[in-house]
């Protein structure tokens, strides 16, 4: 059993005795092992040449960090928390993203973003973004989402192993929870951008990723009680989206609710609305429902549990469509 | 009720006038030494030193029984997060009392000294690291705005502020604190070109302190961040920031250069967080026992007693004055933090906007409905 | 008879003579007048200091008028091109939107952003960008799309007397393009966040903005020859967004295609559809359908024309929501 | 088939161990006035200066040519955009030439003449600007990354770039170059600490150009850019922009410093865009014909003629030999550039990411069917 951080720890670690090319730069990544010992002890065995403090500089480390990967390097780049990736934003929006496509293909860009994203951990302003949707529009980026020890493991692993430039999202409030991670010889993981049905279930879809994973399966448990049969699948990706495993639930509910922590105004949610109305239209008994963070700027640590889908919000969107 | 007002009475400036300031063998400007005795060289009236340096100490004195209130707080979970000002107190107490009290200021997030002496009482100062709001108070009475968390950001609402005071013809300086590491950001270079290409009225004030969480100045520039300054245009100073004496003339001297019209500029004041980055940190992690020892013995405080003593600008009337004093301040932050209390998050749907567009308002009035049929 | 960019201009010099505290500021908005000349003989008129040639910094833009609007200015910025509005976005997504908020809603930041946008001018790479969705996504800021020169002219008056910081964008293929301005003592203008219908319709409703206003026009009018009775919505406002409009439309067609050039996924008219289905789902005779870009970073200027939704596009869009 | 392969045969440096280069009355480096006369000062092999001026002449000469083709091809519709060069040709010439072929250029988007040292040909230069493609050559072969149009970006690219370099234990240098204009944008500064922090193997050339689009260096800095980099501890060297033989000692002395493992350099090359901004500029709206006209007066080509003259290092056969050059390049470019035919928009869906998943899959495919369909 290892914490999804330590599974992170241990992914990061695999990945750079993988390949050498792998670096991994950011703010206090080295010494301090990052703010939440992501990286904890990887400088020490494998050195500054390769786990790099970085100056206070967020466009700086990913636009050094492309510089690198032309260079031939793998680097892996911390952002210490999700409200800071934005001073970084042009040089992932603008150059990460499109340097293959500007170059008809032939550049590729293998560099991982990591964040530590969302809320539930008492933070104070700009620790607690959920900023999916911007980079979820952004063609060119692949942006993934791990929601248990086991996915952090193999997902950041795989993220590195890959060829293209991807926003790893951790959802901060899990970085403590515990679970088994599947051994190097269990076989294939799932591919990285694969969604997962968590619960099977007839009555309900719903449709999540990061730290609100764990809440619809509570949520789905609780129903349970009251004879309702929901399903959770945990969507991993969400760029590139797993339509295929969406539709074929959706078309067997005939019922779906988006959950996220990010505001739902323009929201990735509304994408997984479009996408499971087009695809299940003449499937779906009701409108799909969106749970998510209001439309305000993340509130005050004191009232986060109030702005944050919980249980209670998600069984009263299931009422709802269940209603329709 | 309280005596934390402590731009009140003003200070008169000694050093008015004052040119060539003395520096130390580092090459910095120090009226004082670590061990209290105050340079040969510094040829003000007696008596106005004397009266500024109690102020000053006051000032810093009451800043640390605060700073370490809260710190108590924060351990006993009454705060989610505490940044402490510890070992920083000379720098900012020394610079913002060398600024007249409408010069306006915007702030890091670690400037409780600096907040403190312009009259920024306890619960204003803690209401966002008890997680109750995301900044503390009106700006406008205290010409200081909120801290700022994302660095560097706000060196550039500075520098525009500092734009419109030109505009406006106001002889308003604007002062900006900002450490080691937020230097290192884009927006802190395009700040000083902007100011240095305008020649905005404002001072850049950089606390350096030696470390950026766990990242050392070292590691985030080769050259002195005054030299940084100089390269784009400033006026560049460099001064021992434990001594609160050398920051408030400094400070004085740019802050008047810019009120005259001639240019903004930047001081990097020396100095030290003697605690860890915030009550999260764990500063073992990453620096020796033997550094923070040398900087203990470089305390600000501690030099400003040695001073007092040897000048005799201090007894124990005054000492033990400012001791009731910094009684009184710690039990007032105590009690003030305990009864900030939550927000009610259905308001905050109308602090978002100037208006309550439709779909906010049936999300609020939703949210307000759920939340009250829990209450059936 | 005035194109939209010198609508703009009459505009932006309406609103300088109405409050002083107004400047303008951006890359070569004064002497030259900006590339596109909308602010062309301000800086002549009103002084170097109210219409600002600014240092070659976005960040600096947008981070200076947060300032000298805390010094009770209201400042214009002009943000040269879509496309380098990037370095600015930490400013504008942590600072210029959140401020109200972080204050407990005590500090206004009355700032407006004008952003050149979208393609269709031949332009090369960073200089036909759609990134609407990014700040519509964003709490704390109104985003606005003109597309004709009435709208460009009251749109960006109304946008500057507002105490709310504004993204105002401006699609680049209309500057040129010729309109009426409704003359000063015609009454009230329509509120800046009303959608509005520039040709009413039964059979299909087209929801757009900016540039594709005018070839939903077209095709709607290509439609009416076959018979096909079209509605066409210019929403103007994409923050807040005009539910009110959309819905009475929708229920009563039953039928809706959203329209805009940006890519599709995670785009705006991913909000539009989920807003569609949630509020008209009973009425909806068929799964709304999107046009927009291709999920692409722009292409190269040869083939935008085969990028951009065009009129055949949104047609087979419209059969295929007739035909369902 | 044809000559423009410019840096065959490679040039031998006639400065290598020259230290203390003269300067001019306005204090940056110069060895050749404006009006064609090297300075006394300069001594070194003069065969080998001969022939490494008559090579650098070439090289710009060339340029020209390409340029001012160019420049007519946008105006006969065959460009959607172009960006002269003209003016700059001493100060790109003069810098690529100084450095290996295999030291890795990341260049802004005005480089012509740098990329035409190198060997990039017409077609891939005009590529671009004719609307076909986002970039015009594979940057490998060329050691030379594609034009980055988001100003200073590329900055921070080559400072990674030099990391990576660094790392690798080679002794390969990084060059980019950036304009007075792209010096204010954070990146740049961000770029220029992170390389004297580490202290990199590169060096960013500014071609100060003195204009920004319509925006001139004095509203862009307070402080000659060179002198900033100073401040971020970069080796700061400035050189007449307009004097090929003087940027090329300085760019090779500052390079091979760099090699040597002693750290980042910035050059500052004072020099100026005769052209507009673009071929969408109207530059009459902001700059006198005087200006122009002194400028003109300083071209850079007319200089390297007189001093071939004066040196007898130029006769009429060998300027024969390089108009005939030059006319077969215009032919080239002509020709290339007419050739260069739109890429199917299909294509691009396989081009954003390593494969080409399911939506985008689907989305082309729609987009094909529904193209074939007009094909009925
Ligand atoms: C843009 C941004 N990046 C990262 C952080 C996270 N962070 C908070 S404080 C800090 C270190 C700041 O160091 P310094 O500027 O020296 O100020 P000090 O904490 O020493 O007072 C970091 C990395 C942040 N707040 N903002
Ligand atoms: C981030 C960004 N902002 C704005 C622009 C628009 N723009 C293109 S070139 C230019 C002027 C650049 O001046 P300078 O750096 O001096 O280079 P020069 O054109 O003189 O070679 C501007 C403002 C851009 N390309 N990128
Ligand atoms: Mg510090
Ligand atoms: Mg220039």
């Amino acid at each position: 059993m290892l914490t999804l951080c330590q599974a992170l720890n241990s992914g990061l670690r695999r990945a750079m005795e993988d390949d050498d090319k792998v670096l991994l730069m950011g703010e206090d990544v080295g010494r301090l092992g990052g703010v939440f010992r992501v990286t904890d002890g990887l400088q020490k065995d494998f050195g500054e040449a390769r786990v790099v403090d970085t100056t206070l500089a967020e466009s700086g480390i990913i636009g050094t960090a492309i510089g690198l990967a032309l260079r031939g390097y793998r680097p892996v780049c911390e952002i210490q928390f999700d409200g800071f990736v934005y001073p970084a934003f042009n040089q992932i929006v603008s150059q990460l993203a499109k340097m293959r496509a500007r170059t008809g293909g032939r550049t590729a860009l293998p560099v991982v973003v990591r964040i530590p994203v969302g809320g539930g951990i008492g933070a104070v302003e700009h620790h607690s973004e959920s900023n999916e949707a911007y980079f979820a529009h952004t063609a060119g980026l692949r942006v993934v989402y791990c929601a248990s020890p086991d996915d952090a493991h193999w997902m950041i692993r795989q993220a590195v192993a890959g060829d293209d430039p991807v926003i790893f999202y951790e959802p901060k409030r899990r970085y403590w929870v515990k679970g088994e991670v599947t051994p190097e010889d269990a076989g294939p993981p799932m591919p990285l951008h694969r969604a997962r049905v968590v619960r099977p279930g007839a009555d309900v879809t719903l449709l999540t990723y990061g730290g609100t994973v764990a809440t619809c399966v509570a949520a789905a448990e609780a129903a349970a009680q009251e004879g309702r049969d929901i399903e959770v699948i945990d969507l991993r990706s969400i760029s590139p989206l797993d339509v295929a495993t969406i539709e074929e639930s959706v078309r067997r509910t005939g019922r779906a609710v988006v959950v996220h922590e990010a505001p739902t105004f323009a929201g990735f949610g509304a994408e997984v609305v479009a996408q499971v109305t087009s695809r299940c239209f003449y499937s779906l008994e009701a409108p799909v429902e969106r749970v998510g963070g209001f439309n305000l700027p993340y509130p005050p640590a004191k009232v986060e549990e109030e702005y944050l889908p919980d249980l209670d919000r998600i069984l009263d969107a299931v009422d709802r469509v269940l209603a329709a | 009720m309280t005596t934390v007002d402590l731009a009140d009475p003003p200070v008169t400036n000694p050093f008015t006038g004052t040119t060539d300031l003395p520096r130390a063998a580092e090459g910095w400007t120090q009226l004082v030494t670590p061990d209290g005795r105050l340079h040969p060289d510094v040829d003000v009236d007696r008596d106005a030193l004397g009266r500024l340096t109690r102020d000053l100490y006051r000032g810093m004195r009451l800043a640390r029984r605060l700073d370490d209130e809260a710190f108590a707080l924060q351990r006993q979970g009454e705060l989610g997060l505490w940044l402490q000002c510890r070992g920083q107190e000379a720098a900012q107490v020394g610079s913002v009392a060398a600024v007249r009290a409408d010069d306006y200021v915007f702030p890091s997030y670690r400037e409780h000294a600096a907040a403190l002496w312009r009259g920024i009482g306890p619960a204003d100062l803690l209401r966002q690291w008890r997680g109750v709001a995301h900044s503390g108070w009106d700006p406008e009475p205290y010409s200081f705005h909120i801290y700022t968390l994302v660095l560097a950001a706000q060196l550039l609402h500075a520098t525009g502020y500092a734009l419109g005071v030109q505009r406006d013809g106001s002889d308003t300086v604007v002062v900006t604190y900002f450490g080691d590491g937020a230097a290192s950001e884009g927006d802190a270079s395009e700040a000083m070109n902007i100011a240095a290409v305008n020649a905005a009225p404002m001072v850049f004030f950089c606390q350096n302190n030696q470390w950026a969480i766990s990242t050392p100045t070292a590691s985030q520039t080769r050259t002195p961040i005054h030299r940084r300054g100089a390269g784009f245009g400033l006026r560049s100073e460099w001064v021992d920031g434990n001594d609160v004496l050398a920051v408030y003339a400094v400070t004085s001297a740019v802050t008047e250069h810019a009120r005259a019209g001639a240019g903004p500029a930047i001081v990097e004041a020396t100095t030290y967080r003697m605690g860890g980055h915030s009550t999260s940190d764990d500063p073992t992690r990453y620096r020796t026992d033997d550094e923070l020892e040398a900087w203990r013995a470089r305390d600000p405080l501690a030099r400003v007693e040695a001073l007092m003593r040897a000048e005799g600008w201090s007894d124990e009337t005054f000492l033990g004055q400012i001791q009731a004093e910094a009684d009184e301040l710690a039990d007032r932050t105590r009690r003030e933090c305990l009864a900030l209390t939550a927000p009610d998050l259905a308001d905050a749907f109308a602090t978002v906007l100037s208006d309550v567009p439709q779909l906010l308002r049936e999300e609020r009035d939703a949210f307000v409905a759920y939340r009250g049929s829990f209450l059936d």
